[in-house]
């Protein structure tokens, strides 16, 4: 493929991502077998696209690519950088992986609606690769209502009497921070007249004590902490994500927050700018605050959980208080570490949610029923453990890294409310997550009838995919930090 | 004459608005909340917006007003509030 | 006092805006039954397209179409189009926003024979 | 010294993980433990490969990955890991050989599970042994704590269940609470964590957040049982002996002891430790645990809980040779990491021998057992000598080091304290031993010895116990090059 081509799969990962769940959904017509296979070789050819982007930017760095050829400020363009590019990669990965993992399922719960649950599917995943790609302000708004509005649907489906209530619940407050952003937005056009993300950043460097500006920043980021689900904006989290079918909880429960987290910075720190934010208003502060009571909350309430899967919620809520602890620090390292556990996060939370959606499988939603699931399904069970490790932040696991550069990043900057908080709440996982191996361990049995579901081959596959996911991670954390983290960094002008 | 008519029909969105979300028969919410959304409609062409108001009045009047109606028939038309 | 008062009265506009945001947030929040939570959402979304159009809108200006004209363009006759553009999908969002609402209500409504919120929550305690 | 650039490290540490695949995967048990003894032999062998250059006095290195900005995951082999190496690598073959018979014996559940975990333990001791920077060595250390869980736990019943949680609670507790963030600030102060001798951090003992980082590092690696973080070794009793065996002599407390006694030469070292406060801290503690522990250990009526508090007392003295940074002192606190572990060992594998004899547990029990089982309470006797400190018994080399050490030391109450715990060994051992080959009472019955595979290790690391007062050769030699390193840098 030829270099010139492979820039256009920036507008291609939309366009054809939109296409093509409409044709998924065409299918349904045609021959409605046909509808899961399309789907999967929809996003097994954006994830190839994906891959190349990834590829181009790693070899000749990033660059931004205008809608139609026209450039801003008329124009909307696509920025594509390093981070952005891996970040997209990684929501194809866990959706492809996902997908091939839960393919019996899928049919099973949705058998003559599958065409509708594809095409949402492709749908959301093409929505949160534009939210991540797009260098438009406007844009990124329909962007995260498009990944919103299909995830509220998807998120429907799945326990009749819980899951459309705490969907419709979801809508609510979704709707309360998707207009909230695009207030701030308003605000931040009333001062600059533009919507490109640069053009609007170089602006703001002229007029940045206006109060205009600052009520544009205030909405922006309250709009999106509501959509990251960051302490006490999370309400809406526990209960979407805990009611929902269980392979949509591992699509949404990893990306969905995690491509929000990434918006969060990349907003304050390439369109208000690290002066803006931290210096002239002190963003720091509160953001550590936040960030500090996220981790705390979600930390001690995940304790008292007897869900699997809503306990699981909530160490999703620990891992967002992180990342915002982490940029409140605003020093290189804690910045970095909060990028970095962003990134690992995505493998972390879905290695975590799909093994355990297979223990709940095998067993059941609460945490008691998994008694002897380790005798039971071995193999699942040991992915879980291995993914939960992660989480504690057991090395060398990705999420040992995360945490080491947010650890140092906050002694460094003799923010030792972080430093107590993250090391309070990896004890804290470490009961959380010991509690539920206790559960699963302890109970021996030498009946030798006592076997897993019938589960098939692919399913194993991809549950092992998603641990190796997490495996790479931790090995390549340095490569990752040195090559896709820094760069950005360093763009952000940063150290 | 701008600001007078712009004022009373914003006046009026706003009664709509209250009286919509305060009626205890749904059905007459629907009709109130097209109300509403006409008048929006209204208040856009005062301001200049010509083609965001034939959206608002096709759309957002029109079709929110259908689903709307639809809506009830599935459910049911009295409420509490 | 005048100065106060010109900052209330000249933007009227925005302060109706604030107070219809309200109205939907209020609905939002405190009514029980699930539709009128939906059309407080609306209504919150439509302040915010109203917000939008009056950035766009200057006194005395006029409708962003232009007729074959011979001499320059003076730009501050015209309102500012762009924002209205951004609107119109805008409006769009919001009607699906309230399509998806509506659809899950119906859901809801189908399992549990109410769309009240308190009588849900007690039929979920259960 | 030479550094030599070799791959053969990192074989050290994997072999064994290697073996867990085909471990798992085996479904007859003789070719199961065939897996096992082949790693074992094959992973001694290396280490072994690598004896002459390290006597010579080079070292092998190998780089996995970087981690961090100049902070690698890297592999060193040096005098005092080989030491350490070499002990747990030999004691795992004889734990193998021994585990075979006991669980056969005993008709144990799981025991794949079993021999895998044990493969996976041994693959981080030998990483803990060979790590050439702190993180790269607290990486292990977290490997290890988890993957001796299962194996403290292996009857799954409910003690096991408190045990264990015991047993995680203390470990990882203070490793993610007391260790990672020392290392993160030492990182932050000096850019890098790789060991050096005599340390890397300056000298100037006054440093407060220093003399914390230094104290949180050796009270964090609890796995050394300094008090009051002791209490998850008694605990860990639950687990089956051959697990206690690799436990309390070989591989996990051994592990704490030695992360201590590289954080106390290698991170801090004499320079620091001379004038700052830290080291009279440590020596308190540490001197308290061996009387303590001593004293506990008189009082206690099960066998494995006995030898569980005389472990405690012993693992501090090593605590305590280090921290007196004297020649003899370090020389004998290194000794006695490999003398205890084979006496220990030998004490255990006897405990062992003769719960899968005869079911008994309890210190009253043993009286008279001397008559129907010689062997195995004669390979005990060995080892409570070589404990207590009496020659000709490997245990009295070091014993003898770290007196000279704290004749040496400023610190002379030290001496009092080894005196006076040696007391105690004997007063909790040579009854016990006493009346087990002359009971009060006359006991009939003829000779019934534990089964051969439980036998023959217990003969042969008693057989050594002895041999290493006569032959300390490759440690001996270890040491003083180690020492002289020392000096040097």
């Amino acid at each position: 493929m030829s270099g010139t081509m492979t820039y256009h799969f920036s507008v291609i990962l939309v366009t054809f991502g939109l296409l093509l769940s409409f044709i998924t959904y065409a299918m349904t017509w045609i021959k409605r077998s046909l509808c899961l296979p399309f789907a999967v070789l929809s996003i097994g050819f954006l994830s190839y696209c994906s891959f190349s982007l990834f590829i181009l930017v790693i070899e000749r760095g990033p660059f931004e690519y205008y809608l139609g050829g026209w450039p801003p400020p008329i124009g909307i363009a696509y920025y594509i950088d390093e981070l952005n590019a891996f970040l997209s990669l990684l929501v194809y990965l866990v959706a492809l992986i996902n997908l091939l993992c839960n393919r019996e399922r899928f049919l099973e719960k949705q058998g003559d609606r599958i065409g509708g649950t594809m095409a949402l599917y492709i749908l959301f995943i093409t929505g949160l690769n534009g939210i991540l790609l797009t260098a438009d302000l406007f844009n990124l708004y329909v962007l995260l209502e498009i990944a919103s509005l299909t995830g509220y649907a998807l998120l429907a489906i799945g326990d009749k009497r819980q899951a459309p209530f705490a969907s419709l619940n979801y809508v609510f407050l979704g709707t309360i921070g998707a207009c909230f952003y695009l207030l701030g937005v308003g605000y931040l056009y009333i001062k600059t007249g533009s919507l490109n993300m640069q053009d609007v950043s170089r602006l703001i460097t002229q007029i940045p004590k206006s109060p205009t500006i600052l009520s544009g920043f205030i909405f922006i980021l309250i709009g999106i902490w509501i959509k990251m689900g960051l302490f006490p904006f999370h309400i809406w989290l526990p209960r979407a994500y805990t009611n929902t079918f269980g392979p949509i909880s591992s699509l949404i429960a990893p990306l969905g927050t995690k491509v929000m987290a990434y918006v969060i910075f990349r907003v304050i720190l390439f369109v208000f700018g690290k002066e803006f934010s931290f210096e002239i208003y002190s963003l720091g502060h509160v953001a550590t605050l936040f960030g500090v009571a996220a981790i705390l909350y979600g930390a001690i309430t995940a304790l008292r959980q007897t869900d699997l899967r809503r306990m699981l919620c909530f160490v999703v809520i620990t891992e967002i208080g992180y990342i915002v602890a982490g940029l409140g620090v605003g020093n290189i390292n804690a910045i970095r570490g909060s990028l970095l556990h962003l990134l690992n996060d995505v493998a972390m939370t879905f290695c975590l949610f799909l093994s355990a959606d297979h223990l709940i499988v095998n067993t059941g939603t609460k945490i008691e029923e998994l008694k002897g699931v380790f005798q039971k399904t071995p193999f699942g069970s040991s992915i879980y453990v291995l993914a939960s490790l992660s989480v504690i932040g057991i090395p060398p696991s990705p999420g040992f890294f995360g945490k080491w550069y947010l650890l140092q990043g906050s002694l460094e900057a003799q923010n030792f409310w972080v430093f107590g908080a993250i090391l309070l709440s990896s004890l804290l996982n470490t009961v959380l997550f010991f509690r539920t191996f206790e559960e699963g361990y302890y109970h021996h049995t030498e009946s030798p009838s006592y076997g897993p579901k019938k589960t098939s081959l692919s399913a194993y596959g991809g549950i092992l995919a998603s641990g190796l996911l997490v495996v790479l991670m931790g090995l390549l954390a340095h490569p990752i930090v040195g090559h896709i983290v820094d760069p950005f960094l360093l763009r952000a002008r940063l150290p | 004459m701008g600001w007078q008519i712009d004022l009373l029909i914003l006046l009026m969105v706003i009664s709509c608005a209250i009286a919509a979300v305060e009626v205890k028969d749904l059905l007459a919410t629907a009709i109130l909340f097209g109300a509403y959304s006409f008048l929006m409609c209204l208040l856009w062409a005062v301001m200049g917006a010509v083609d965001v108001a034939f959206t608002e009045a096709s759309v957002g009047a029109g079709v929110s007003t259908v689903f709307f109606v639809g809506a009830i028939y599935h459910t049911r038309r009295r409420t509490k509030d | 006092m005048d100065s106060i008062l010109e900052f209330i009265v000249g933007r009227y506009n925005y302060w109706l805006y604030i107070l219809l945001m309200m109205i939907g947030l209020y609905a939002m929040i405190s009514k029980n039954n699930l539709t009128k939570k939906i059309v407080g959402m609306n209504i919150f979304q439509t302040a915010i397209i109203l917000f939008y159009i009056s950035i766009g809108f200057k006194k005395g200006g006029t409708i962003p179409i232009l007729e074959h004209t011979s001499h320059a363009v003076e730009v501050s006759h015209f309102v500012n189009p762009l924002p209205h553009v951004l609107m119109l999908t805008a409006i769009v969002v919001s009607v699906s926003t309230f399509g998806v609402a509506l659809a899950l209500a119906i859901m809801i409504y189908r399992e549990h024979g109410t769309l009240e919120e308190d009588e849900i929550l007690k039929c979920l305690e259960q | 010294m030479n550094e030599i650039y070799s791959i053969r490290p990192l074989w050290v540490v994997l072999i064994s993980l290697c073996a867990v695949p085909l471990i798992i995967s085996t479904k007859r048990p003789n070719l199961r433990e065939t897996w096992t003894i082949l790693a074992g032999v094959l992973k001694l062998a290396l280490v072994l490969s690598m004896l002459p250059d390290v006597l010579s006095g080079s070292s092998f290195s190998f780089n996995i990955l970087t981690l961090f900005p100049g902070l690698p995951f890297r592999l060193r082999v040096d005098p005092m890991g080989l030491i350490f190496a070499l002990v747990a690598s030999f004691l795992w073959i004889v734990t193998s050989l021994y585990s075979i018979g006991y669980m056969r014996g005993l008709k144990e559940h799981s025991q794949s599970r079993y021999y895998a975990f044990f493969a996976i333990a041994l693959s981080s001791t030998m990483g803990i042994a060979f790590a050439a920077n702190l993180l790269t060595l607290y990486i292990f250390y977290e490997i290890l704590s988890l993957s001796t869980f299962p194996l403290v736990t292996h009857h799954q019943d409910q003690e096991a269940k408190a045990s264990g949680r015991k047993y995680l609670v203390y470990l990882l507790g203070t490793s993610i609470g007391l260790v990672l963030p020392s290392m993160i600030y030492l990182y932050m102060r000096f850019n890098g964590l790789d060991f050096r001798f005599g340390g890397f951090v300056p000298a100037g003992g006054a440093n407060l957040p220093l003399n914390i980082a230094c104290l949180l590092l050796v009270f964090g690696f609890a796995k050394v049982a300094i008090m009051p973080l002791h209490s998850w070794l008694p605990a860990a009793m639950v687990a089956p002996t051959p697990v206690s065996a690799l436990l309390h002599a070989v591989a996990v407390v051994k592990a704490g002891a030695f992360s201590v006694v590289r954080t106390i030469l290698f991170v801090f070292g004499e320079g620091f430790l001379e004038g700052s406060w830290a080291r009279p801290t440590i020596l308190f503690f540490a001197s308290a645990t061996v009387l303590i522990g001593s004293l506990v250990a008189l009082y206690q009526r099960e066998l494995k809980r006995l030898l569980a508090f005389s472990t405690i007392a012993q693992l501090s003295y090593i605590v305590l040779g280090a921290a007196m940074l004297t020649e003899h002192g370090v020389k004998g606190g290194i000794l006695q990491l490999a003398m205890h572990a084979f006496g220990k060992i030998t004490l255990f594998l006897g405990a062992g021998a003769i719960f899968v004899a005869t079911g008994k547990k309890l210190v009253d029990q043993l009286e008279g057992l001397g008559r129907t089982m010689p062997f195995t309470f004669g390979a005990f006797f060995v080892g409570a000598l070589s404990i207590i400190g009496i020659p000709p018994m490997g245990g009295f080399l070091a014993k003898w080091e770290l007196l000279l050490g704290s004749c040496q030391s400023q610190y002379m109450g030290i001496m009092g304290v080894l005196l006076a715990s040696s007391l105690l060994n004997v007063a909790y051992f040579i009854p016990l031993v006493y009346r087990a080959f002359f009971p009060s009472f006359p006991v009939e019955g003829k000779i019934r010895e534990a089964p051969l595979f439980c036998l023959l290790p217990m003969l042969a690391t008693a057989l050594f116990t002895i041999l290493l007062f006569f032959f300390p050769y490759p440690f001996a030699q270890l040491i003083s090059g180690l020492w002289s390193q020392l000096l040097g840098g």
